[in-house]
């Protein structure tokens, strides 16, 4: 066991699954020996060169179309993204090609790819640094779409991802990268991708989440009174709707929180599935405590904007007294 | 020195077998032996006819769009020759039929793909290919990646991408020859300069002299031939991949042919181009030039000609009776083949596809997700049987 | 009046915009002789000329950029992009930029551009040429996201969408460009961006739908016996919340389709407005019909995929039976 | 001829005022008077101090990430100068504040975008300038449109966008080149080569001799200038503005420079770069340069320099003051810029922003959405008062 951040618990796993595999590569903007903007990749061009960790020109769309190629070749590319912002002009390599190819070519070809990026607000950083785009890649099928909230299961994930035969995409929270640390066991496991996570059981009321915002939701629990079940759903797709239901055929009352906007946010798809399989359930409306519809402001608002346990605190009052 | 030059290059232009049947001898010396060039000659001949089939299995409803590859098969068949067949990617957009024919893809496949059946991609073990890329521009960086792939392992294999005149404008494009460029990547590059991006001329994607003077940018080996000549595409090509093999280095090729068909079969090219053009390139067909350097040759005649033309016809007509006989696909290919373990949203999906509005009754699962797990198919994709084409 | 096609609809939008203003614009692949792949911009380039109507090289995210700028400059651009599927590479434009830039600036610049876009499948088309990406674009604040369904709405919103200051996605269900007729008034008028349309008034369930599958719920409705009131939401950002809730709230069931895949598709976001506004009245869970969790297939099975009316008439039935 | 030479060129680097303070009088005649000289060193002199400022407001917490300019002010001046202040586009990334301040922009506004305020990207009227862009060569393509409607309006108007090494790798800057190139618009695309992006040396971005040489793949006027001499600065790119407002032709400039900070305030230059190579470029600094050509010119002392010193403390004082004073924004100001007119749901969203958990409560709603809009603000944007900075 090691007392680890967010960030360094990737770091091992990326390291083990180096050691163990050699078809693992990173590759990226500076994720040489500058070890990544956020150091996740620090130590690993010195350990295993600039052959398997390779710094590529500036280009996103770029690095993401090489990498599906190193991936059809059956390499196992861990290409990294600087910040969600600069996913965007690979939208279009992740969603017409690393999404589609098993389906186009019938298995022929495949995408063993698992691409790292920086997510979310809170660490007042400049415009485009502070988005949450997952719900875009969750709404195209074809791609897994990862987000961790803690040490542990960040190490298990990657794990996981790193291994897994599709394209993914593990979103980390760079809010929480040195927020704490956890116990994190030195050895290698796996967390499964697409199982969720009861961070606090409880029976009157589901908070559902994932990403940064948990750590909100656990103080906002902390400060109510009510039996609050707290679901961290650590892989966004596919959804574990079994937990989901499970835990609001219970309650009855659920609250979700995401940092990216209401408006066709993936709150709107778990309150959806949540009335569809709980309808008889439901003792109030599900409450979306998100992102405004609006642009994440530059960051002199962004607590404004960002889902902080107050206005969760809230949100479960008032699903409390429906 | 106020003002210092600290860089000149020029780009060339190679041509061996020209329109008139001027055949460059140094250049073309040993490059192509008669039996091979009979037997190149032969596909080119066999891939016209499949165009002008397709054409027609369009018109009469059989199937959907189609894009013609008349005219520019020198090009691709040039290049496939000059390429290991079994050993280099090839990274085709939609318009080199004839080159992944002869890395060996069954003619089927491709009919297939257009008749909107996704097993035309599902490519053959053993054939390093990607499947016909229809997003313009986009293939590039994926032979980049495969490429790659190959120098990491120290394999002997190259990646070779087609891509037309209009996807130099885009940006994947450029990314593509910048990595390769920076990183020494064994990749060939062969752009089929034909003239035109379904209505807009060459001319708006470049202004420049020449389209291979974008390799120029990355100080790249680049380098302008007569696409229509299938000997100057199999030296350029040939040259392009012993660089990239020795020395991992990328070589960006113009081919300058002409698209004597329309765009696909849902365009009409009489709406925005010259009858006259059209006639002029119509003179410098690659299948005439060939067929005369052979029949100048005599290694041709027309007795060899109605044969082959009888081969063609009855080698396109299996083609498509074997693309039309094979069994309409089934709706639950669409979940099957998406992820490598169906995700439990999509096997509901799946087992409810006919009973439910949306494959997903809310209704019928009151018993519980578990439930409906049951009444779901057990298997994981690997185990499911595969149709392949 | 005159009898038209949704082409010809949006062809005499476009003339009638850029007689009248020369701001306007029109930019594009094919756009100029050609008339566009789908004749939409048919006869401009001879009335106009080619300074108006303008074939630009073959790159959408340049489309898109340039015409950002001449937005920014005061013009008011009306981009082609080819189809749906192309424009993955402007999304890095569109939502980095043009939904962005007054927000950014404070008002200071704004995107008055109306990129219109050829969308969705029934057309045996080949792949990418038969998705339904808008709710990517309805996610990302800063847009609004224009659908009609009939060559009336199609004119009016489309002269709307050209004299609103914002960006504007403007999606042409293509399955419908000549599927039908209808009496469009010669002169110019505006339908409003962001209202709604009653297409048939009912009281029992209320079906909601947005481009081309408004028609296979007319069909759909016409062969169920209850007294079904259908939506067409015609602009699907800013969405008409009020027509919706109205509507449920004296249905109280409800039935949403769409093309596009049904997770964190815009479905989602529907159900969750009407569970929020609409909790004690609903007595079904509301069904959603969509294309499947899947990438679009190949045309073969497209109609597998879509969402038709026989599938539309079995959710009709399921939440009646509820 | 089988292989000739279809296309030839070349790049020639300028420069006019060398490390040792040789001038280059032919090529330097008449360019920038002695007057205006010292002003563009008075100009760099202050946008250094702005930059030590920033750094020590960011270390001591009163501002976000900040990119120094430091070493970079000579190309971004230098092209400034060259260009029509009020009249002239001015696009930037982030490295130009000193190119934008000579075009009108009050310092403040910088701060306050690095304060995490888009208030200070509220261009004043009247100034023809972008945003600082952070998402890297994305701007390049908004020039173009700039430009595009300054010649489509007829306006002696052309546009000037900056961008690193870095951006150079980008698919939106091909597409930007190439477009202004085919199009032919009115654009100077000035690449700020300063070695490095974040720890990434430049050959990774373009292994070919010069970036400049970018610009042949597009048949562009192209040339690479040593960056750190203002000289050559103003001369390149006056000829490129010359060119564009005279036939509408763009340029692409690569003009040689070194970052000599470190990336941002977050960045730590130390692990990836060698202390000889910022040794080096430390002798080039463009301010040593410029006041050593004054000094020679008997136009410079040590009590001139002095006063600059104090009046750009001053200056810069005043400008932190300025920023640090501004009321912080409101919280409605996110949905009140975002569209002309606020939708619905923005605006329940904004009138309940404080009393529920989403600003949307639907216990609050049962009385009707029109209720609700009822309590809400009724004034549209245009209307509302607009705190300027
Ligand atoms: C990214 C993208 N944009 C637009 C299209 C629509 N489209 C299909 S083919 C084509 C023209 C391609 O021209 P070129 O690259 O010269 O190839 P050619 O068809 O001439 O072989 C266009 C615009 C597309 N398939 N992909
Ligand atoms: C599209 C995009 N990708 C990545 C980044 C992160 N990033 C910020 S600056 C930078 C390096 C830019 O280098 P260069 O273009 O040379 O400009 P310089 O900082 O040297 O002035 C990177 C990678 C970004 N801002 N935008
Ligand atoms: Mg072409
Ligand atoms: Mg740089």
């Amino acid at each position: 066991m090691a007392n680890l951040t967010l960030v360094q618990a990737i770091n091992l796993a990326l390291i083990q699954e180096m050691e163990k595999d050699d078809r693992v590569i990173v590759l990226g903007e500076d994720v040489g020996i500058n070890g990544g903007v956020f150091r996740v990749t620090e130590g690993l061009h010195k350990r295993f060169g600039p052959k398997r960790v390779v710094d590529t020109p500036l280009a996103e769309s770029g690095i993401i179309g090489a990498s599906i190629g190193l991936a059809m070749a059956g390499l196992r590319p861990v290409p990294e993204i600087q910040f969600e912002g600069f996913l965007a002009p690979a939208y279009d390599q992740l969603c017409t090609h690393a999404a589609r190819m098993r389906a186009r070519t019938r298995g022929a070809l495949t995408v063993p790819m698992t691409v790292r990026v920086p997510v979310g607000g809170g660490i007042h950083a400049p415009e485009l640094h502070s988005d949450s785009p997952a719900a875009f890649y969750v709404h195209q099928p074809g791609l897994k779409v990862v987000v961790p909230a803690t040490p542990y299961d960040a190490k298990g994930l990657l794990i996981s991802a790193i291994r897994d035969p599709d394209p993914i995409l593990f979103f980390e929270p760079k809010r929480l990268y040195r927020a704490f640390r956890q116990e994190v066991p030195e050895d290698e496991y796996t967390v499964p991708i697409g199982k969720a996570r009861v961070v606090i059981p409880g029976d009157e009321i589901t908070v559902i989440s994932w990403g940064a915002p948990v750590v909100q939701c656990v103080t906002a629990i902390e400060q109510s009174d009510q039996s609050i079940e707290l679901i961290d759903l650590r892989t966004i797709y596919p959804l574990d709707t079994e937990a989901i239901v499970n835990s609001v055929r219970k309650t009855g009352r659920a609250v979700i929180v995401h940092e990216a906007p209401k408006t066709a946010g993936l709150g709107a798809e778990v309150a959806s599935r949540i009335m569809e399989h709980c309808f008889l359930y439901l003792e109030a409306p599900i409450q979306r405590v998100t992102g405004f519809d609006t642009v994440m402001p530059y960051y002199k608002l962004e607590l404004e904007y960002l889902p902080e346990a107050e206005r969760i605190r809230k949100a479960i009052q008032e699903v409390a007294a429906y | 020195m106020p003002r210092r030059t600290v860089y000149e290059a020029k780009v060339e232009f190679v041509q061996i077998l020209d329109e008139d049947g001027g055949f460059d001898a140094k250049l073309g010396k040993g490059l192509i032996s008669d039996e091979e060039v009979v037997a190149l000659y032969e596909h080119m001949v066999t891939c016209r006819e499949l165009d002008e089939i397709a054409f027609k299995l369009q018109r009469s409803g059989r199937m959907g769009t189609f894009p013609q590859n008349k005219g520019q098969e020198a090009a691709a068949i040039g290049a496939a020759h000059a390429l290991t067949k079994g050993t280099d990617w090839l990274v085709p957009c939609y318009r080199e039929n004839a080159a992944l024919f002869m890395h060996g893809l069954p003619m089927h496949y491709i009919l297939l793909h257009w008749m909107g059946d996704e097993r035309g991609n599902q490519i053959p073990d053993g054939l390093y290919m990607t499947p016909q890329a229809i997003p313009i521009g986009t293939q590039m960086l994926h032979a980049v990646g495969l490429a790659w792939a190959a120098k990491y392992r120290g394999e002997d294999r190259i990646a070779c991408t087609f891509f037309g005149d209009g996807a130099t404008s885009e940006g994947d494009c450029h990314e593509a020859l910048n990595f390769a460029a920076n990183l020494d990547l064994p990749v060939v590059f062969v752009c089929q300069n034909n003239g035109w991006a379904i209505s807009v001329p060459a001319k708006i994607q470049c202004s420049a002299p020449t389209i291979a003077q974008r390799g120029l940018a990355y100080g790249m080996e680049c380098v302008q031939c007569d696409g229509n000549d299938i000997f100057a595409m199999v030296k350029v090509v040939r040259d392009a991949a012993e660089l990239a093999r020795r020395s991992h280095r990328p070589t960006f090729i113009e081919a300058v042919t002409y698209r004597l068909g329309d765009h696909t079969t849902a365009d009409d090219a009489r709406r925005y181009r010259d009858s006259a053009e059209v006639e002029m390139w119509k003179k410098r067909d690659p299948l005439i030039r060939l067929r005369k350097y052979l029949v100048d040759r005599n290694q041709w005649d027309d007795e060899k000609e109605r044969s082959l033309q009888a081969d063609a016809k009855e080698q396109v007509a299996a083609a498509v009776k074997r693309a039309e006989e094979i069994a309409a696909p089934s709706t639950t290919d669409m979940f099957d083949f998406l992820y490598a373990q169906l995700p439990d949203q999509l096997r509901i999906q799946r087992a409810t596809l006919r009973t439910a509005s949306l494959g997903q009754d809310p209704t019928q699962l009151e018993g519980g997700i578990e439930a409906s797990r049951q009444q779901d198919i057990e298997e994981t994709v690997s185990e499911r049987p595969v149709t392949k084409p």
